[in-house]
């Protein structure tokens, strides 16, 4: 790599020049921040400017830039230089558009603008370009586990796209639940008529398709490695195994149906009561005729009884609504009606759920002669010739009851996902060196593993609620814990076939958008295209393990001497780890324990009887820091006292930091991270907690520093909260005023 | 009427079934979604012991002697409100109209419902000749009840008598003859036939 | 933009909401060349003007900005902002798209620094705003727009407005003479990811939208209950600014209904109850919300959500659809209706009343080439050329999750065909054979 | 001015002596200004109005009204079929329609109608005389005969249901039409704004049958009328403007109210406006008195 050039670019235009003293600035950039080559332009991000750059870095030679101008989310498309390290110093949307206006806030507006400028040079020194992970790898097949609807799904779509594709299925035959049903509620207009499944169609292709491979009879024994690397063993029922080579993994696992058993009051467990899959199997066996009981009664009367153990309140069974029952009672409804419009066929539903163009498909049933009926069943008894369905009719206000040959119970799907890792988690700390009991408890649980993943962080994904393996987040459905390994379908969430389809066709996609990645060394979402990855000096390591442990994404495994192993491919590039790290040994290159340090340290700390308190931000750049940035862009007031520096997320922020920081005289720290709690927004999970969790174990360092524990404060700040941040800014400058400066100033 | 009642009684288990045949525009009865638009949309709703909707809903549940005796469909004024909002495009007031008649004609209709009195004194004042005769109609209304409640309907209503005979609006003389159709008896024989036609099509002996 | 990157490998993502985005994002992402029209000022479409989220409350310009992080990081994708398709031609693998270029008056030298706002004086109804509240005519869209350039609105060009804009500027950055131009771009497929339009309240006669004031959208309720809106997210009635605090949402506002639109717009219940959160967070125990439903259809997981909301005092719901609304004496809407459980007839006053306004294909009233497979509704199903797509709420009436779970699966299918064609014009001989391409 | 000619069908109420004559009267001056040509269609008979389904059942119902339709297609051939009375077009508009979609009900109609030897084909259209002053005539047109103009009144537009419901007036909204407003306005006057009882329903034929259930919606809608300042309430429909005309006193002696608000049509204006007399607009028939109208017409 070539020597190191810096050079700083400081911008006059948008009202710097004229609320700002800019040959200052320049003076700071080259004698504090020794910079080689510092210029100033009147509008930098024209192209007159934008050239002046791109010819200091072609002909002067230069590698590292900073850019003093506006805030790093402005501008990008003009300082895009890839071929250099680059910091940006925000001047306009951090100091010019909050800074008070008028002539007696000049000098504390200067010092925030040298400060800024001082930490862009002093981060500069610190960043590498990122070269990317030089261990790139190259295998681009995907696993898909699971042969259902949604597995051929993803699986044909994958290798339509030009990509290999190892199809791994327990049963021997491919088609899951879409085998056992007689057809499916239709997915596109006129949305009037059950229509076939297309199963077997696209078996067929799948079976014939020169880029699939399928596995039957097969699960997955182990998977090892990383995205573009992961070795898969494949165990068929006979106990042969194969490897097989992956780069990425859907995971189509589908469901269960809720066992009816545990309906007992439902009529669960009588011979005339069945759930939707047990009438599927008697429509197959009717083959479009009449459809027949198990006693081969011919079927003249059926009650349908929506939200069987769903949407239970009580907590016996299932919370949740399976969003597809309500459509698949009306197909099923349907094959009654249209095998004989006389037989009577009644839907008991409390919400009648079919949404979009499921309405047509309940306008069809009414139609046909369906009849619904809004009421709550109380109970179901055997009746001399079938059922006797007692429930409260809510709309004629009355309780009553129905006869019928047949009644079907709408159950709900619980998704096979695998080891739920809480679980686990316990199991395994309970087993390790515990008692045969608990080792046993240990192995009894994995054999329910779907992938059998060899992660330090348990065998399966990370299941979110209910045991679905879904995302977290609204604008990311895909965004799994688990980096190139996707759920797709009823695994998910519940869902119906239409959905599962879609579903599994996105999660194809991110498949080969996770292989792509990886063999390009990039990171995926949400810091896609990141090329930097952890680096860690490993003579330094203690091996305390917290690195392992609170990695959100399960990255990093131990050796057998207990030190990490990194796995980049499944890295996300958070810095959870860097920031838990006691000895600061991982860092990255373009974002590490010193380029922030050496901010910190960047920024001049006036003396005790100034009167002008420095409080150091560190500010999530998800939320947090935008919310700044927009506090600037609405021309909110704030606090000239502080500087912000963005992180990647608040698990990145080394304690370190923040004990440099107060020794050297700052009077207080504010850390601005995401929502906590059950519907949290860190997209690195713990992050806002994992900070407040270390925050407070260095609450005794304080104490023996003699400072008081409001010296440091933490935010929980949304993006839209640009009024908000300013108040906090402001009420916590005013605390810190109040209390005095801090009794370290004058010793850093 | 007993031979229809015969005729019906295959459907005793299926009221709903019932109503598709006999009902004008009983068809429909099967397509509400029991949103309840019909029942607020109503302006005498108030008068309602069961609303449109509610009477489907029993439809379906085969409550036949409720439904058909209820007077909750006489109560239509046929303002239409509750057909334009229907969002499922139920001909609402038609199938009040059907289901009043279709009970009226079994005899099951509410015994001196007002309205179902007028209903069949209106239809066999215009049925006779033709036209309307309001005259004759108003008298036959106040007389509906007897010849003393009808002296005593006549003086409580005079002064709106005398007031519209002032303006030239209520004739005495319509007594005496008044407006009708030239071809009275095609009339009668065409709605004779249409009665005939209807009762063969729904299955009625006749 | 060059129109020559455009080749017949790349995408055309028509529409640059959350689902148009979500396409070109995923799609370029997988190393393929997009072009990512829209047809407004900015990136972000309906979602950016939307408060909050169901279920988890949180800020849909959250994820906006991790997908602009995402597009200004990513150089696969170029941006065509007031672009509108205007012609396809051609078939899949091979199409000739039309565009058409409406003029910004702005140029890309604009730094966003406001300087031209300060000296124009006209004001337009904000359109951000659905028009609740005036902007100056020359505006930046909103806060987090794309990209982060002014507007001029065209009424006032031509005047001593535009004039002083342009004057202001020191970046010469305002251009006056901009024309509507046409360019014309090869594509391999195109992905119609052109989103919803709320159904016209209007035409839902008995609930006196547009002649009763205190009559709105739940759209425009977002807007009320957003801190950035026009009333600093205080709930307050129209007609005469005073507080709202006993709110009515009337479900199926529009939809379900064979008078207006036959689907069920899926999204509208989870909306209403999410608002019940903002009347609550607006007003706690004295705050009342009142749900007026047909079937409440939220499904799977949503299911605690309502669940929650049931189990708030301060919201109860009706299983009634609403038959008319009349204006009270203080401007107060009365609903007048039965709640269908049992047999309860109501005439009951609110202070503000919301609509959850259905959901159309915001195609709808817009000519879609023939090829265009359309639902009874007007949603894309496909096209019979197999090389155009839909994706997010242009396919359906979806919610932002599921919005974006289509767009990455449409993303795949245009990468299929371009896949396609790579691979033909890499080895042209062995294109289908003896594939089955379903 | 070249006429346009229609099949007219009066309806009872408009005959002589019956309870719309003052409307049969006021539509004569109307139309001949107007350009429209109405020729009665030879012995038409009663459409069963909204209270026949009772006896009637649905055949013979239909049957009344495909007789008239026939009648106008044999006699009156290539005109339109114009009622002025709601119930009387809604019946036979419904009749047209029905017997149009359905093959089954048009073979019985005309099984039956054979008896009265006759034959219906189905080519009638029928509409109501606002249509044709609307669509027809059109507003520009209603509005250049008027010779005195109506100044200074301000005047409730009453819809009612049938005009408006369910077929309504093309274009017009069910729950808030304009059409009646702007006749007004067209002759001058003031339509009452935000009158917000237009649309209500009078009771129909169960003011007979449900006297005080229909007395309370007449109550509304007059008091409404009051309550917006209006001196006159006007109606496209003839069962509106008897009920709630002639009920006003009934409902004064058991409520202790005071209405007093006089009922008119819309011909009525018109004619007024046109020029024509106090007797020549039907304005003699009236049982509240339109004073300021009458004056007018005086002049």
């Amino acid at each position: 790599m070539a020597e190191m050039k810096t050079a700083a670019y400081i911008c006059s235009g948008c009202g710097l020049g004229d609320k700002l003293d800019i040959a200052q600035l320049g003076k700071i950039a080259q004698n504090e921040g020794k910079i080689a080559l510092v210029r100033d332009h009147a509008f930098l991000c024209n192209s007159e400017g934008v050239q002046m750059i791109r010819d200091d870095i072609e002909k002067e030679g230069v590698t590292h830039v900073c850019i003093a101008a506006c805030s790093r989310r402005a501008k990008t498309e003009a300082f895009h230089f890839p071929t250099v390290a680059m910091t940006r110093a925000n001047l306009r949307e951090g100091v010019i558009w909050v800074v008070a206006e008028g002539s007696e806030h000049d000098e504390v507006r200067q010092e925030m603008a040298d400060d800024y400028v001082r930490m862009g040079c002093a981060e500069l020194k610190k960043v590498k370009l990122p070269q990317g992970n030089p261990n790139t790898t190259l295998q681009k097949r995907i696993l898909v586990v699971g042969g259902g609807m949604s597995g051929l799904t993803a699986a044909f779509e994958a290798a339509e796209a030009g990509y290999e594709v190892v199809i791994v299925e327990k049963q021997a035959r491919l088609g899951g639940w879409a085998n056992k049903l007689w057809k499916r509620v239709p997915f596109k207009a006129p949305y009037a008529e059950p229509q076939d499944t297309g199963v077997a169609v696209l078996a067929a292709k799948v079976s014939t398709h020169p880029r699939i491979k399928v596995h039957l009879n097969s699960t997955v024994a182990e998977t090892a490695g990383a995205p573009g690397r992961f070795v898969v063993k494949v165990a068929q029922e006979s106990g042969a195994v194969t490897e097989e080579a992956i780069g990425a993994i859907v995971q189509a696992t589908g469901f269960t149906t809720y066992d009816i058993a545990k309906l007992p009051e439902l009529g669960g467990g009588q011979a005339n009561v069945v759930d939707q899959a047990g009438l599927e199997a008697l429509a197959q066996a009717a083959n479009g005729g009449a459809l027949k009981r198990a006693d081969g009664k011919e079927i003249k009367s059926v009650v349908f009884l929506q939200c069987a153990g769903q949407r239970d309140e009580t907590g016996q069974h299932l919370a949740y609504c399976s969003g597809h029952c309500c459509a698949t009672s009306i197909k099923q409804a349907m094959y009654f009606k249209d095998a004989n419009p006389d037989i009577d066929t009644v839907v008991l539903y409390t919400d009648l759920r079919v949404p979009g163009m499921g309405e047509d498909f309940y306008r069809s049933a009414q139609e046909k002669g369906v009849i619904f009926t809004k009421g709550k069943a109380s109970g179901v008894e055997a009746a001399v010739n079938g059922c006797k369905v007692s429930f409260k009719d809510l709309i004629l206000d009355e309780d009553t009851s129905l006869d019928a040959d047949l009644v079907v119970l709408a159950t709900g799907q619980v998704p096979n996902a695998g080891v739920n890792l809480d679980a686990w988690d316990k199991a395994v700390s309970e087993a390790d060196g515990g008692s045969e009991a608990a080792k046993q408890n240990k192995s009894e649980m994995q054999k329910i593993s779907i992938l059998n993943l060899s992660y330090r962080q348990g065998p399966d994904m990370p299941q979110f609620k209910y045991g679905f393996a879904d995302s977290h987040f609204i604008c990311f459905p895909y965004e799994t814990r688990r980096t190139g390994i996707y759920a797709a379908g009823p695994v998910r969430r519940p869902m119906d076939m239409l959905q599962a389809t879609e579903d599994a066709t996105g999660a194809a996609l991110k498949a080969i958008q996770a292989v792509e990645n990886a063999s390009l060394g990039r990171a995926a979402h949400p810091r896609s295209g990141d090329l930097s990855y952890p680096i860690v000096r490993l003579e330094g390591c203690t091996q305390c393990k917290r690195c392992t442990v609170e990695c959100p994404f399960g990255a990093i495994d131990e050796d057998e001497k207990r030190f990490p192993v990194f796995n980049e491919q499944r890295c996300r590039r958070c810095g959870t780890c860097m920031g838990a790290c006691p000895v600061r040994v991982i860092s990255f290159e373009n974002y590490s324990v010193d380029t922030v340090g050496n901010q910190i340290k960047a920024v001049e700390i006036p003396d005790e009887f100034s009167e002008k308190p420095r409080v150091l931000i560190l500010a999530c750049e998800n939320d947090a820091y935008p919310a700044l940035d927009m506090a600037g862009l609405s021309r909110t007031v704030y606090s000239a006292f502080v500087r912000i520096i963005p992180v990647r997320c608040l698990g990145s922020v080394n304690t370190i930091w923040i004990t440099d920081a107060l020794n050297s005289g700052y009077d207080g720290v504010m850390m601005m991270g995401c929502k906590k709690g059950d519907d949290y927004q860190c997209h690195f999970v713990k992050g806002s907690e994992l900070a407040g969790y270390r925050m407070g174990k260095i609450g005794d360092t304080l104490t023996g520093m003699g400072l008081e524990p409001e010296r440091v404060s933490s935010y929980e700040v949304a993006i839209t909260d640009n009024e908000r941040v300013a108040k906090f800014i402001n009420e916590y400058v005013a605390q810190l005023v109040e209390m005095g400066p801090s009794p370290m100033k004058g010793f850093g | 009427m007993s031979e229809n009642r015969q005729a019906i009684a295959h459907y005793r288990n299926n009221f709903l079934k019932e109503v598709e045949v006999h009902v004008e525009d009983g068809e429909w009865v099967k397509m509400c979604m029991q949103c309840g638009v019909c029942a607020g949309s109503c302006p005498l709703g108030n008068a309602w012991q069961h609303t449109p909707q509610k009477l489907f809903m029993m439809i379906r549940a085969g409550k036949r002697e409720e439904v058909l005796s209820s007077d909750s469909m006489w109560m239509c004024t046929s303002c239409y409100n509750c057909i334009v909002r229907c969002p499922r495009k139920l001909p609402i007031t038609h199938i009040m109209h059907g289901l009043a008649h279709y009970a009226h004609r079994l005899g099951m209709a509410p015994k001196g419902q007002p309205t179902r009195e007028v209903a069949r004194l209106f239809w066999n004042n215009l049925a006779k000749t033709g036209r309307v005769n309001e005259l004759k109609f108003s008298l036959a209304m106040y007389f509906k009840d007897g010849f003393i409640q009808g002296i005593k309907n006549l003086l409580a209503m005079q002064g709106i008598g005398i007031g519209l005979m002032k303006a030239k609006r209520l004739n005495p003389m319509e007594l005496l003859g008044g407006h009708k159709c030239k071809d009275k008896d095609g009339i009668h024989k065409m709605i004779a036939k249409a009665r005939e036609i209807e009762e063969r099509k729904q299955g009625y002996a006749s | 933009m060059n129109p020559s990157i455009a080749t017949n490998q790349a995408i055309l993502v028509v529409g640059g909401g959350i689902s148009g985005m979500t396409v070109a994002l995923e799609a370029a992402e997988c190393g393929k060349q997009v072009i990512l029209v829209e047809r407004n000022a900015t990136l972000g479409g309906r979602t950016a003007r939307m408060n909050r989220y169901f279920p988890k409350m949180c800020h849909p310009t959250c994820g906006l900005e991790i997908n602009l992080r995402r597009l200004k990081g990513n150089r696969n994708v170029r941006v065509m902002t007031m672009a509108e398709v205007s012609g396809v031609a051609g078939q899949r693998g091979d199409y000739t798209v039309a565009l058409k270029l409406a003029p910004r008056y702005v140029n890309a030298k604009c730094t966003a620094c406001g300087d031209c706002a300060a000296v124009v004086e006209a004001e337009i109804p904000n359109p951000y705003e659905y028009g609740l509240s005036k902007t100056r005519a020359a505006y930046l869209p909103h806060a987090m727009a794309y990209p982060m350039h002014y507007v001029l609105d065209p009424s006032i060009i031509g005047t001593a407005d535009a004039e002083r804009a342009r004057a202001a500027c020191k970046y010469d950055a305002i251009d006056l003479d901009m024309q509507t131009e046409t360019v014309e771009l090869k594509v391999g497929a195109i992905v119609w990811a052109t989103g919803w339009k709320p159904y016209d309240a209007v035409k839902i006669q008995p609930y006196g939208y547009g002649r009763f004031a205190n009559v709105i959208t739940s759209l425009e309720f977002e807007r009320l209950a957003d801190p950035h809106g026009p009333t600093g997210g205080k709930l307050l009635r129209p007609s005469d600014g005073k507080e709202a605090k006993n709110i009515a949402f009337i479900q199926c506002a529009g939809s379900r209904d064979e008078n207006h639109l036959r689907h069920c717009s899926r999204i509208c219940c989870m909306a209403s109850l999410k608002q019940t959160h903002y009347v609550r967070e607006a007003y706690g125990d004295a705050g009342k919300s009142t749900i007026y439903y047909i079937d409440i259809r939220v499904i799977d997981r949503l299911e605690d959500f309502y669940q929650k909301v049931q189990q708030d005092a301060a919201v109860s719901f009706v299983k009634s659809k609403v038959a008319k609304i009349v204006e009270g004496k203080d401007g107060s809407p009365v609903l007048h209706g039965v709640d269908t459980e049992g047999y309860h007839r109501y005439a009951t006053a609110h202070d503000l009343v919301v609509l959850a306004v259905g959901m159309e294909p915001e195609t709808n009233g817009i000519k879609l080439p023939e090829d265009m497979l359309l639902d009874s509704s007007g949603f894309i199903e496909g096209s019979q050329s197999e090389g155009m797509f839909g994706a997010g709420a242009a396919t359906s009436p979806l919610d932002v999750n599921r919005s974006v779970q289509s767009a990455t699966a449409a993303a795949l299918r245009a990468i299929q065909v371009v896949h396609k064609i790579a691979a033909a014009e890499a080895c042209p001989e062995h294109v289908g054979g003896g594939r089955n391409n379903g | 001015m070249t006429k346009k000619n229609y099949a007219f069908y009066p309806g009872c109420s408009s005959q002589k002596g019956a309870s719309a004559s003052n409307f049969a009267a006021s539509i004569e001056v109307m139309c001949g200004k107007l350009g429209i040509q109405l020729n009665e269609i030879p012995d038409w008979n009663c459409c069963g109005a909204s209270i026949g389904y009772g006896e009637g059942g649905l055949l013979p119902r239909l049957v009344l009204n495909a007789r008239n339709l026939a009648l106008a297609e044999q006699h009156l051939p290539g005109q339109d079929m114009v009622s002025g009375c709601p119930a009387c077009w809604l019946s036979t508009r419904e009749t047209a329609e029905k017997l149009r979609e359905s093959a089954d009900l048009m073979a019985g109609a005309n099984e039956a109608l054979k008896e009265a030897e006759l034959d219906f084909k189905g080519t009638v259209k029928a509409r109501h005389i606002v249509e044709v002053l609307v669509e027809d005539v059109g507003f520009e047109g209603m509005k250049a005969p008027v010779v005195k103009p109506l100044q200074g009144m301000k005047i409730a537009g009453y819809v009612g249901c049938q005009t408006n419901r369910p077929f309504g007036i093309a274009g017009e909204s069910f729950e808030n039409p304009q059409y009646l407003d702007r006749m007004i306005a067209t002759v001058g006057a003031e339509p009452a704004s935000g009158y917000e009882q237009k649309v209500t329903c009078c009771g129909g034929a169960l003011a007979f049958s449900e006297p005080d259930k229909s007395q309370k919606q007449i109550r509304d809608i007059v008091e409404s009328a009051y309550d917006h300042g209006a001196e006159m309430i006007v109606t496209p429909c003839q069962l509106c403007q008897a009920n709630v005309e002639i009920y006003q006193s009934e409902i004064n002696k058991k409520q202790g109210t005071k209405l007093a608000m006089p009922v008119v049509y819309y011909s009525q204006l018109m004619t007024v406006a046109y020029g024509g007399s106090l007797k020549e607009a039907g304005l003699d028939g009236h049982v509240i008195q339109p004073k300021k109208l009458q004056d007018i017409a005086r002049k």
